[in-house]
């Protein structure tokens, strides 16, 4: 057994171990660190690690969710950290931390990394938070609420004729059915397209099956570099590419219905190298899965979202991690060989991770 | 129309306000619902055999939950303090003031607390006190429900007994 | 396998309570450009950015690098954002570096800053949360209580903390960018001055100060041929470590923590340092509150336990004299723009093997130690730079 | 076990009233709001950015030459809200909407005051409604929203 050879890095890195907390609209019973600590614990014993056997350790979350300054802090009484340990974190979905802990992992200096993120919705009104995401002086006191800027990214593609409100709700349909099956989604049912397409608009041209849910919960991963891999799991996901790249914050000088740094950093992940047998994709909107689909090039034969995607479950600061967790998964099972995972940050799709899982064949 | 002649904007006015709903997690609301009753209710760690309170969820070393719920004496002792001579925004005590770190008897963390009824310059490391609680129809889940410590006047704690908790 | 990597670009704001003549965009570019112009670069040259800042309440704005891309050149290219508290500024730098390290990329800028004016840092820092302790003792009233345990222990007279006050200031005279300027400072100034939190003074307490700091790290050949190119020395990466550890649990020392004498153990090994007294020829090393001097000088091993406020009692640590200057550049006693405290320490322990620090320059510094810490003295980044290659 | 313990909820308010320095660009972009007058930024091959932004979009490079556009110009993109939050700079059901004003490259975000999704359409021309000059203190709400060219 030999890991592929990665196209980005020289060092082969496999997501070894994932572990998630179901999502749910309101965890009451637990706060961030009680949400957090059986995520941990379960990700570590399917690994049959510990936190003793972790070289880094990396998280992801942002203060704004719950209302007060460092709460990465607290969450990171959920692992222990004592003896101390080389952490870090990142104001930014999980799906970055993840990125940092594979650079260090690259030097060969240290084998193992365990990257979590956690976030819960339902503290405060999401839209209001994420309206402070925005440029303070000539947008953020306009406080535009987060569905109202998704439909204007939707009215782009539409206006293009890039998609239609029917496949929007194709897209919804598709997420909560293959969700039926991942016991931590959220948005699980069968709806017929037809129905979906009678809802009212929630800001048109968005119906509401076109939006996310609200949602808290947290996830975690461990990383493991070279041979090492093998004693974790069987069929290892190595990540043979991986890239992240931002755009312009003032997106009216942005074409909405395309994501160029989407498309930019999938190249240089190597998507296109080889056949793509499932995606993760985390355009939290419906609409925004289609652009995030055409920026990395994939074709029809490709499965999307399997696990139903963030329109099954959207938990800030955790979804992007999820999508390369369950991207990761798909490979252990044997039921891919080669997924992508993305994740993304900031208004209208600004900032945007790809990352290219392999197994063996 | 126009107004010409007002100087250029140079700053701008953002107030901003969040509302949240939140919650307390389960290990925080046993504490807090020992504060209703006039009552200190630490965790232990079923690892490490630690007693903490207040608690946060988890053991911070551990990082399991601690499940075992331990009721705590209203005498501890002052580890270390503070004299706070500076106003700032949310203080509602008249200055200057003590500010303790108190070790309650049986945990094994300190948290700070307020100091009364004694002189700002008789206090003292190892200074034995009580919590004074607040009015029983004025307790609440939470820490203001203790309103002060005050000295026990028992001897003075030996450093040894505390100088792990510094 | 870990590259060489070194810092060929330097920058910083001219730190003030409140720098009103820019935006939050307008005060990070400040710095960036500078370590751009430094590095004889453009922003185009530039291969990933790395941002760091404190909490986000400070400016009010929910992951401010997203809307400073544009400002920071980092549009089309990978930008992360660093949040580790008060010792960001040094852990972003260290993912800077990694970023090169790694063989990823060879030229990335690295920025951290804080504009505190926008809000109150006080208020920012300690943002009451329902159930938590009300707030009794303020930012400096965590730290008080754990510097009377280390008076206690150590012995140290009452006059230390002030010698640091004093000395800091002194240094910060030679420092054009320092916040704060007294040049009448004497330890009967500091002795007069209110006492915040008995037994700390308010001039042994930091400032808070609007600013940024800047650098770009750069790959072993593109040092190399930079350096032919503007004349203009590298400062070598010989080393970097991050340690964490809980805020508070059962016989934790908050005086001498745990996880900054791991951290400093590791970053001397990849260093090869075994001395530090000796083998560094100054350091700059996070001192919000003049007796974390003493403190640090133990934790990081300059000394043994105990013995740090006799060096700093000796003028040991003083640029004028002394064996092993701390803080030449006035420290964070004098300039304390929070998330870019850190890499201010990071930039100036650079800056100093670059023989490039003007007044405040140790002759002939040739390594040097950058220390960041945050939280309740649970996170620490380090770094050891030096003039030569490792 | 976790259902015989109450759990403890409590409203919390996270409130600051931020002040913050504009700089030169953006603090000629709402001076120029407070005289009724919408001004955009001359960006790298001449592309006229609104609002002007203090370093350019793609290229970064300082920009520093302010110049008039609007009060007309055309939506590009739009979303109907027929249900405002409460903190929507409108209350009666509005469109939020990327318009670019004549002159400009670039859209504005900002509210169209319309009788409805009928009246809405992208391409259609709009023209900036501002609040009474009395009432204009130098922020982007003094640009009150846009309406459309033939209402105006």
């Amino acid at each position: 057994m030999s890991a592929p050879k990665p196209v980005v890095g020289n060092r082969p890195v496999a997501i070894c171990s994932f572990a998630q907390s179901p999502s749910l609209r309101r965890v009451d019973q637990a706060n961030e660190v009680e949400m957090l600590m059986p995520v941990i614990a379960e990700v570590f014993a399917k690994a049959n690690m510990t936190k003793d056997d972790m070289g880094f350790i990396c998280s992801g979350s942002t203060d704004y969710l719950i209302g007060g300054p460092f709460s990465f802090v607290m969450a990171l009484d959920a692992v222990g950290v004592w003896p101390p340990k080389s952490e870090s974190h990142v104001e930014m979905d999980a799906a970055w931390a993840l990125y940092e802990a594979w650079v260090q992992l690259q030097e060969g200096v240290i084998d193992t990394a365990l990257v979590y993120g956690f976030g819960k919705s339902s503290l405060g009104d999401l839209s209001r938070v994420l309206a402070m995401q925005l440029d303070p002086y000539t947008m953020g006191p306009l406080w535009p609420d987060q569905v109202s800027l998704a439909a204007l990214q939707a009215r782009a593609l539409l206006d293009r004729g890039l998609s239609t409100e029917q496949e929007f709700a194709e897209i919804a349909a598709r997420s909560r059915h293959d969700a039926l099956k991942n016991p931590n989604a959220q948005v699980r049912n069968e709806t017929p397209v037809a129905e979906l397409l009678e809802e009212a608009y929630a800001v048109s041209p968005l119906r509401r099956h076109t939006l996310p849910p609200l949602s808290d919960a947290a996830a975690a991963v461990i990383l493991v570099a070279g041979d090492r891999a093998y004693d974790v799991v069987d069929r290892p996901a190595w990540i043979t590419g991986i890239d992240h790249r931002v755009e312009t914050h003032a997106f009216g000088a942005r074409d909405l219905a395309v994501s160029t740094s989407t498309a930019m950093a999938a190249k240089i992940a190597g998507v296109g190298n080889g056949p793509v047998d499932i995606a993760e994709l985390h355009g939290p909107f419906a609409p925004q899965e289609v652009i995030v689909r055409q920026a990395i090039g994939l074709d029809d034969s490709v499965t999307i979202n399997p696990s139903g995607g963030p329109l099954a479950a959207n938990p800030m600061m955790a979804a992007g991690l999820i999508r390369m967790g369950e991207a990761a998964s798909r490979i252990w099972d044997g039921s891919a060989t080669r997924a992508v995972a993305h994740a993304t940050s900031g208004p209208l799709l600004q900032q945007n991770l790809v990352c290219v899982l392999e197994g063996e064949s | 129309m126009t107004e010409e002649n007002l100087a250029p904007v140079t700053m701008l006015s953002t107030p901003i306000r969040l509302d949240y709903d939140f919650t307390a997690g389960l290990a925080q609301s046993k504490t807090l619902a020992g504060y209703a009753q006039g009552k200190f209710i630490g965790q232990r760690c079923p690892k490490c055999k630690q007693v903490y309170v207040p608690s946060g969820g988890s053991c911070p070393t551990d990082g399991v939950a601690m499940d075992e719920v331990v009721e705590l004496p209203n005498t501890g002792t002052v580890t270390t303090y503070c004299i706070v001579n500076v106003p700032f925004a949310g203080q509602s005590i008249e200055l200057p003031y003590i500010c303790g770190q108190i070790l309650l008897d049986g945990a094994n963390i300190s948290f700070m607390g307020l100091l009364q009824e004694i002189p700002t310059d008789e206090v003292r490391m190892g200074l034995r006190v009580e919590a004074v609680w607040v009015p029983e129809d004025e307790l609440g889940p939470n820490l203001s429900s203790v309103k002060y410590f005050r000295p026990t006047g028992e001897p003075d704690a030996d450093y040894e007994t505390f100088k792990e908790y510094l | 396998m870990t590259e060489r990597c070194a810092v060929i670009g330097i920058g910083q704001t001219y730190h003030k309570a409140k720098r009103e003549d820019v935006s939050i965009a307008g005060l990070v570019r400040e710095a960036a450009r500078a370590a751009l112009d430094d590095a004889g670069m453009d922003w185009g040259d530039i291969d990933a950015v790395v941002v760091g800042k404190a909490p986000d309440m400070f400016e009010g704005i929910m992951m401010p690098e997203l809307y400073l891309a544009s400002a920071l050149g980092a549009v089309g290219k990978p930008m992360l954002r660093v949040h580790t508290a008060g010792s960001v500024g040094g852990s972003t730098a260290i993912v800077a570096a990694h970023l090169v390290q790694s063989g990823i990329h060879k030229r990335v800028l690295t920025v951290a800053f804080e504009k505190q004016s926008d809000s109150d840092a006080m208020w920012a820092l300690s943002v009451p949360r329902p159930f938590s302790a009300p707030l009794l003792a303020g930012a400096g009233g965590y730290f008080a209580p754990i510097i009377r345990a280390y008076m206690h222990r150590s012995g140290a007279p009452n006059d230390v903390g002030m010698k640091v006050a004093v000395k800091d200031r002194l240094q910060a005279l030679k420092n054009p960018y320092a916040h704060l300027h007294l040049p009448d400072i004497s330890l009967k100034m500091v002795e007069e001055s209110i006492m915040l939190w008995d037994p700390l003074h308010y001039l042994e307490s930091c400032p808070s100060s609007d600013g940024a700091a800047a650098m770009v790290i750069a790959s072993e050949d593109v040092a190399e041929s930079t350096a032919k190119v503007t004349g203009r020395p590298p400062a070598w990466v010989h080393g970097t470590a991050m340690r964490s550890e809980p805020t508070m649990f059962a016989g934790r020392n908050q005086v001498n923590p745990q996880a900054g004498r791991d951290c400093a153990k590791d970053v001397y090994a990849q260093a090869g340092i075994t001395n530090p007294r000796q083998q560094l020829d100054c350091a700059e090393v996070y001192v919000p509150f003049s007796w974390y001097e003493p403190m640090w000088l133990e934790n990081l091993g300059f000394c043994d336990e105990g013995d740090g406020w006799k060096l700093t009692e000796s003028g040991a640590t003083a640029l004028d004299g002394g064996d092993i200057p701390w803080n030449c550049s006035g420290g964070v006693l004098s300039s304390n723009p929070i998330g870019a405290s850190g890499m201010l320490r990071f930039l100036e322990a650079a800056l100093q093997v670059r023989n490039m620090a003007g007044e405040h320059q140790v002759e002939g510094a040739s390594r040097a130690l950058g220390h960041a810490y945050g939280g309740g003295s649970q996170f620490f980044s380090m770094w050891v730079v030096g003039s030569d290659k490792r | 076990m976790a259902d015989v313990v109450e759990v403890f909820r409590s409203p919390h308010v996270l409130e600051y009233p931020y002040v913050r320095s504009t700089g030169p660009i953006v603090g000629g972009y709402l001076s120029g709001l407070r005289d009724g007058k919408i001004l955009g930024a001359t960006g790298a091959a001449g592309r006229v950015i609104v609002p002007p932004t203090e370093y350019d979009p793609d290229t970064a490079e300082e920009l520093s030459e302010l110049v008039e556009v609007g009060p007309g110009g055309v939506v590009t993109t739009w979303a109907w809200v027929s249900d405002p939050r409460e903190d929507a700079p409108l209350s009666e059901p509005f469109a939020w909407a990327l318009v670019q004003p004549d002159g400009a490259d670039t859209g504005i975000l900002t509210p169209v005051a319309a009788s409805g999704p009928d009246a809405m359409a992208s391409g259609m021309r709009v023209t900036a409604s501002f609040l009474p000059s009395a009432e204009r203190q130098g922020r982007v709400q003094d640009l009150r929203c846009f309406v459309p060219e033939e209402a105006s």
